[in-house]
């Protein structure tokens, strides 16, 4: 975390670009973004519905749907360029080094086939077993972990109650003992107990198995309360990335200031909650500023005229605003 | 709903609908203009007591549905004719004077022969067919293989029919009526066979094609739907190639609507029998209803169409219970 | 934001004011129209059913001043007129009775599009009202209804026709109610389908909060939003009335005052076309039916995808585009 | 306050405006088909199961719980939208529960009630109508996306109440109540979104159409289902803020079914939390976060997270799930996951008690803070 790794980072994505061709126009989802992952890190990477932060791990995994086109960058795992590899290379990766929770695990199981069948395969197409009945032991410890009893692998997904098809999911994440594990919206459509269950059954997991985990949400309080690292997106851009304690405690950028005012805290009830006028940038047709100055508070000319770049303005503190260039960060504590 | 409960009300449902057919099959044939019996027995020419004799003995002297008058509320024309019916009686044949089940019976065979053999040959074709299309969606193929459907459904099949028969028997010397070469001695039931499968050949192929078209644009679109499913994309994730995703994922999902729609079109296949039939001379079911058609020979007519309907009610009970087995959310709630 | 896990939706993204808001509800409809044509121009192939159905349906209202010859009356025929082969005279040949085949194809138009458009007409009101009360209403009687036309869907239709025209006699008018009464099961279930789905959404319940009645509920909101499905349905069946009628000429059932394409295949089936080789009289009319039938398949098809616009690509499409980057070995900048 | 029959109604204070009590709703399932041979005695889902709460007027209350524990079936019971099995609901002192049966008013008594609303004044006390109630009651739904019709134009959703109820008059009337809705709903100029459709809309702008929808008919009682849980969270306050602006500038109740307590926080008078078909705890806002009684409600305030990673705290998970209401547990129906069950909980339902004023909950270990 704070300490500065010697080794290289698990995970280095670099300028990443990622844009859909469709009839409507060029949509720049992605564009330019760059973080590292740490081994056995937690990081937040949050921001409103279309702020390309799902796309952008899609383009990791290259996942993309048909009109997606990965237009720059690179994605760096232990050295290796993901967007360099061959098709049945990144097939490789894919789960066995690098796998995905997905919200909403209803649909993302396949209705006719049983849990256990689904996690079985996962482990047989990576060669991790021979067959279905050798995949068995290892099904059943994976439901265990997740608090599923190793019986109910026999069942069909909607015979699980929400919560647990989502901890199934959780359990097929990690079938392949995967380095990272991209957890996108995992708790969204749940209870908040559930939700309270999910996100400890996470935690747990990642501490024991020293897990690398990218947890994607739009709720800024569920990455305060497990992450190590923040990243804040907005409109396909990085606006802000840190520690979990400055982003909270130090925002910098106007956009996370105004985005952590929206949210319910319950820890000081009588603030007021305030929303950001405006809508978030139409991502075929793109201010030529910053993407946040229409809806900002504190715009000037420049930034209507010219993109913010992300800059470290603290150590281990990125912020993409005109407003904190370098040296600029101490009008605030 | 268990799939006991799923089947019982599937296997009762049935019951209900041939039970509806023979009230339907007696009231049109009573009702309509047109029965010869009911006609002789208005015929004006006769005397009165010649017009009631003959009343009685065609039981048109009772009362249609249900006896109100006394002798027992069932001793009606309705409970008669279905207590003939529970017999095996279906009645004589105006054109042959033998019983209407004994031709039936002789020619249900050749029916059966050519409607599963095109059935079959259809759907392999048709699903295979589909599958690729959907999957190269929006290519030359997928494009060519819509057209070819449209174009199929279009065709009227017996004029398909008519078609190869004057291909097939100019370029190809292919017989062009009945089941087997008329005063034909056999060396061997094989040498009989082989004789068979050359007349067989045409009236199958007008089938195929005709069924084909409908067949591949259900499952096309089928799996068009089910490639853009949620657990398509993890089936990606977790690393399966394009094949192993069609086959573990798309097919047996896919083949649920096809079933349905394969229950549905059996009227189609029947409509589609009698046409072929009828070109080709073939000795079936169908050409039976032409010549009872021309002939003005109803109990014939009655009785092909109550012995299709039921086929056909009970060809769908089969698809039902297939459904039931396929999908599991009937399987086990 | 719950669905982001499905990007091909796009991101989506907020919608400011386009202007569009300003315009008048008139100039709205005209744009709404113009979009729909504009979705319907990109489907080549429903322009070219477009384009044959209104081939046909010109060849049918002008058929006295095209057909060369009148169907009606013939002349003094010898033997060398019958079947004979298309020349200068009889450009598509002549028939069994030494009939002109192209004159009588022009009027066998007429026919086919009459029976087709009258029984689907009859067909969409049953159907479409069958279907919208078994679906909407529910209750005793939906739910008879809908029993019934379970019922109805599994009895084959074609033997049923064969059987009720034989009895009844073959006129045109009631060849036409027969197919229309026969043909409405599959638009029934359609529409209740439609209809079922629609009264659980959100937007009816909100009505009902509004204290709406059901009558008001179906106007606005089912009726409207069911319209479209039983307008695509109704051109499919349109072709589909017309193979039956054909197929029911076909096995001598037809209307013997009126030649349809059917009568023309049956005559020249029965009457020795095939082992003359009178190839004419049996691939004209037949042609003739399939240009209708094509042309409203795939008019039927083409509204199906303006209405209903269906994904442009599915998970296992773009791999191959996916990286689109210019080539940068070894690129190392940061 | 006094109901219409003179006799004293369990009021507090001058302004009662909606009454509940002991509402019950089950659903029977479905017996399946050998279940409706052999007669199968039928099971039920008790969705609510005796609720009962005061609503005053001007007064925002939230009933919080999480899904499956009747929430929904609550506002929907309340709308008339379903009928109660059991209970009663008072609006405005007057017994509504079965209206949706009744017949219709004639016509002359609701010109009467156009003339005299019941806010002006009071003692005017005519037999409600559901028509009537429904234009005093209105509800706004979770999804803004799902609650407009896709064809209609915003004009067309606003107007519709209007013309159900026989009050669009002329166009330039009705034209004009609709964008003064719009504008009371924060959509302002309301020119630019009369003849928008939803796909032209944003989620907020949509939520603010079904809401306008709902103020052009001047109701005093607003339910809203989840109004902002399927909104983005940068506009969630300006949704909240119009329900809270409409209560103070109209005086217009809110009942706000969420699950969100964290939410709730920050802009109701009263909580009210709900478990399994009834209501566990409810009380003023402010007590109910500061001194939770109820332990259901001690576990979802500790699983809220909170936007401050120095304040993580210890959670208070509870195992399992909310169970299916088919089959209820004995005694408390939350005592089998519990944190602090005694055996007691598991013989006796505990009782109602008002705790400390005005704060009160169903539990045996309940004790007052301090």
């Amino acid at each position: 975390m704070s300490e500065r790794p010697t080794a290289p980072p698990l995970l280095d994505v670099r300028d990443l670009t990622t844009r859909f061709i469709t009839p409507e126009g060029v949509f720049h989802a992605v564009e330019g973004l760059s973080f590292q992952l740490e081994r056995g890190e937690s990081l937040g990477l949050v921001g409103e519905s279309g702020c390309g932060k799902s796309t952008a791990m899609l383009s990791l995994l290259r996942l993309l749907p048909a009109a997606g086109r990965i237009v720059g960058g690179q994605a760096l795992l232990d050295g290796t360029d993901l967007f360099g590899l061959d098709e049945s290379d990144m097939r490789a990766v894919r789960w066995h080094r690098i796998s995905m929770i997905f919200q909403g695990a209803m649909n993302a199981f396949n209705p006719v086939r049983t849990v256990g069948a689904q996690i079985a395969e996962a482990l047989v197409f990576h060669g991790l077993a021979q067959d279905r009945g050798e995949a068995q032991p290892r099904v059943d410890e994976l439901l265990e972990m997740v608090g599923i009893t190793g019986a109910r692998g026999s069942q069909y997904p909607h015979q699980y109650s929400g919560g647990m098809r989502q901890r199934a999911m959780i359990a097929m994440a990690l079938a392949c003992s995967p380095q990272v594990v991209i957890a996108d919206e995992p708790t969204t459509a749940l209870d908040v107990m559930i939700q309270a269950q999910i996100l400890e059954l996470l935690e747990r997991l990642q501490r024991e198995l020293g897990l690398a985990v990218i947890l994607v949400t739009h709720d800024l309080s569920v990455v305060a309360e497990v992450c190590h690292r923040v990243l804040v997106m907005y409109g396909g851009v990085l606006a802000e990335s840190c520690e979990v304690d400055g982003i909270f405690n130090q925002p910098l950028h106007p956009y996370t200031r105004r985005l952590l005012a929206a949210f319910p805290d319950l820890s000081r009830p009588e603030g007021k909650l305030v929303s950001i006028p405006g809508y978030p940038p139409r991502l075929n047709a793109l201010p030529p500023g910053c993407r946040f100055a229409p809806r900002c508070e504190e715009v000037h000319e420049r930034c209507l005229q010219e993109r913010p770049k992300p800059r470290q303005v603290l150590p281990g503190h990125w912020v993409a605003c005109h407003l904190h260039e370098a040296g600029a960060a101490n009008d605030r504590t | 709903m268990a799939r006991r409960d799923y089947l019982l009300k599937r296997a009762a449902w049935s019951v209900l609908t041939i039970l509806f057919v023979l009230i339907l099959n007696f009231f049109l044939f009573r009702i309509l203009p047109g029965d010869p019996t009911t006609s002789i027995a208005k015929d004006p020419r006769l005397d009165a007591d010649t017009r009631a004799a003959l009343a009685a003995r065609f039981g048109l002297d009772k009362p249609l549905v249900l006896n109100v008058q006394g002798g027992g509320l069932f001793d009606s024309q309705l409970f008669a004719y279905v207590d003939r019916l529970a017999h095996g009686d279906l009645g004589v044949s105006f054109n042959y004077g033998r019983p209407v089940g004994e031709i039936l019976g002789e020619r249900i065979g050749n029916t059966v022969l050519l409607v599963l053999g095109g059935q079959l040959l259809a759907i392999i074709l048709g699903v295979g067919l589909g599958l690729l299309a959907a999957w190269k969606n929006r290519t030359p193929l997928d494009t060519g293989a819509i057209i070819f459907s449209l174009t199929a459904w279009s065709l009227p099949t017996f004029w398909l029919g008519i078609l190869l028969l004057i291909i097939g028997s100019t370029y190809f010397g292919l017989p062009t009526a009945g089941r087997q070469t008329v005063g034909m001695d056999y060396a061997s039931v094989w040498a009989q066979a082989i004789d068979v499968g050359r007349h067989l050949l045409l009236p199958t192929l007008t089938f195929t094609i005709v069924l084909l078209g409908e067949y591949m644009l259900v499952m096309r679109s089928s799996v068009l739907e089910i490639l853009s499913e949620d657990y398509i994309l993890t089936a990606k994730a977790k690393g399966l190639s394009q094949g192993q995703i069609l086959r573990h994922h798309a097919l047996q999902n896919a083949m649920l609507p096809i079933v349905t729609l394969i229950a549905l079109n059996l009227g189609f296949t029947v409509a589609g029998a009698i046409q072929v039939e009828t070109v080709f001379s073939w000795p079936g079911v169908g050409s039976l209803i032409y010549e009872a058609v021309r002939r003005q020979d109803y109990p014939v007519l009655q009785g092909a169409f109550l012995v299709i309907a039921i086929s056909v009610v009970a060809a769908n009970l089969a698809a039902d219970l297939v459904y039931g087995l396929l999908d599991p959310r009937i399987k086990s709630p | 934001m719950p669905r982001a896990f499905r990007p091909r939706r796009l991101p989506e993204v907020g919608v400011p004011g386009r202007g569009a808001g300003m315009m008048k509800p008139t100039a709205r409809w005209r744009e709404r129209l113009a979009s729909v044509v504009r979705l319907f121009g990109r489907n080549r192939m429903g322009l070219v059913g477009l384009a044959m159905l209104g081939l046909a349906i010109g060849v049918a209202v002008l058929a006295p001043w095209i057909a060369p010859y009148d169907p009606e009356t013939t002349g003094r025929v010898t033997i060398d007129d019958i079947y004979a082969r298309p020349s200068a005279a009889h450009l598509l040949g002549t028939d069994d009775g030494g009939k002109d085949v192209l004159s009588a194809l022009v009027y066998g138009a007429r026919v086919s599009l009459v029976v087709g458009f009258a029984a689907s007409l009859i067909s969409m009101l049953i159907g479409g009202s069958v279907g919208l009360i078994a679906g909407f209403y529910g209750g005793r009687v939906g739910n008879l209804m809908m029993r019934l036309t379970d019922i109805f869907l599994v009895i084959p239709d074609l033997p049923l026709m064969i059987v009720i025209v034989a009895m009844v006699g073959p006129s045109l008018w009631n060849i036409i109610i027969v197919i229309g009464i026969l043909g409405w099961t599959g638009t029934a279930r359609i529409v209740r389908s439609q209809a079922l789905s629609l009264k659980e959404r959100q937007f009816v319940l909100r009505a009902r909060a509004i204290g709406a009645g059901n009558f008001h509920i179906l106007r606005r909101h089912i009726f409207p939003l069911v319209l479209p499905l039983i307008v695509t349905n109704t051109v499919l069946v349109i072709s589909l009335s017309i193979l039956e009628e054909s197929t029911l000429s076909f096995l001598g059932l037809g209307d013997p005052t009126t030649l349809s394409w059917g009568g023309m295949l049956n005559f020249a089936f029965t009457r020795g076309a095939i082992s003359t080789g009178a190839w004419w009289a049996l691939v004209a009319p037949g042609l003739g039916i399939v240009w209708v039938v094509l042309g409203c398949t795939l008019l039927g098809n083409a509204l199906e995808e303006a209405f209903n616009p269906r994904l442009q690509s599915h998970h296992l499409q773009g791999e191959e585009r996916m990286i689109a980057r210019p080539a940068q070995p070894g690129a190392s900048d940061a | 306050m006094t109901g219409p029959d003179g006799s004293a109604l369990p009021t507090r204070g001058p302004g009662v405006l909606l009454t509940v009590e002991g509402l019950c709703k089950r659903f029977p399932l479905p017996r399946g088909f050998i279940g409706t041979l052999t007669n199968r005695p039928t099971e039920a889902v008790h969705a609510i199961d005796g609720i009962s709460f005061e609503l005053q007027r001007g007064e925002i209350m939230a009933l919080v719980g999480e899904s499956g524990c009747g929430k929904t079936t609550t506002a929907l019971t309340l709308m008339g939208l379903l009928e109660a099995d059991e209970g009663t609901i008072r609006f405005n002192g007057e017994d509504v529960t079965h209206l949706g049966r009744s017949v219709e008013a004639p016509r002359a008594t609701i010109a009467a009630l156009e003339r005299q609303s019941f806010r002006r004044e009071p003692s005017f006390q005519p037999t409600l109508t559901m028509k009537d109630l429904r234009r005093q009651v209105q509800m706004v739904f979770q999804d803004p996306y799902e609650s407009l019709n896709p064809r209609a134009t915003v004009f067309e959703t606003v107007a519709e109440p209007l013309e159900v109820h026989g009050l669009a008059g002329t166009r330039d009337q009705l034209l004009e109540r609709v964008r003064r809705a719009l504008e009371d709903a924060g959509l302002h100029p309301a020119e630019d979104y009369l003849w928008r459709r939803p796909h032209e809309l944003s989620g907020g702008q949509r939520q603010r159409v079904v809401i306008a929808g709902a103020l052009v008919l001047e109701p005093i009682l607003l339910i809203a289902d989840e109004p902002v849980s399927m909104l983005d969270v940068s506009i969630r306050a300006e949704i909240l803020n119009l329900l809270d602006d409409l209560r103070t500038r109209r005086g217009i109740s809110v009942l706000c079914i969420t699950h969100d307590l964290g939410t709730a926080a920050y802009f109701t008078d009263r909580i009210a939390v709900m478990y399994l078909g009834r209501i566990v705890e409810s009380g003023p806002t402010q007590a109910v976060l500061a001194h939770p009684l109820h332990p259901y409600t001690r576990a979802l305030l500790s699983v809220i997270p909170v936007p401050n990673p120095r304040l993580r705290r210890k959670r208070m998970i509870l195992t399992g799930e909310t169970p299916n209401p088919v089959h209820l547990p004995r005694g408390c129906r939350f005592h089998p996951r519990c944190p602090i069950a005694t055996a007691r909980c598991a013989e006796a339902d505990p009782a109602w008690r008002e705790v400390t004023p005005a704060h009160s909950a169903a539990c045996h270990e309940a004790v007052a803070p301090g």
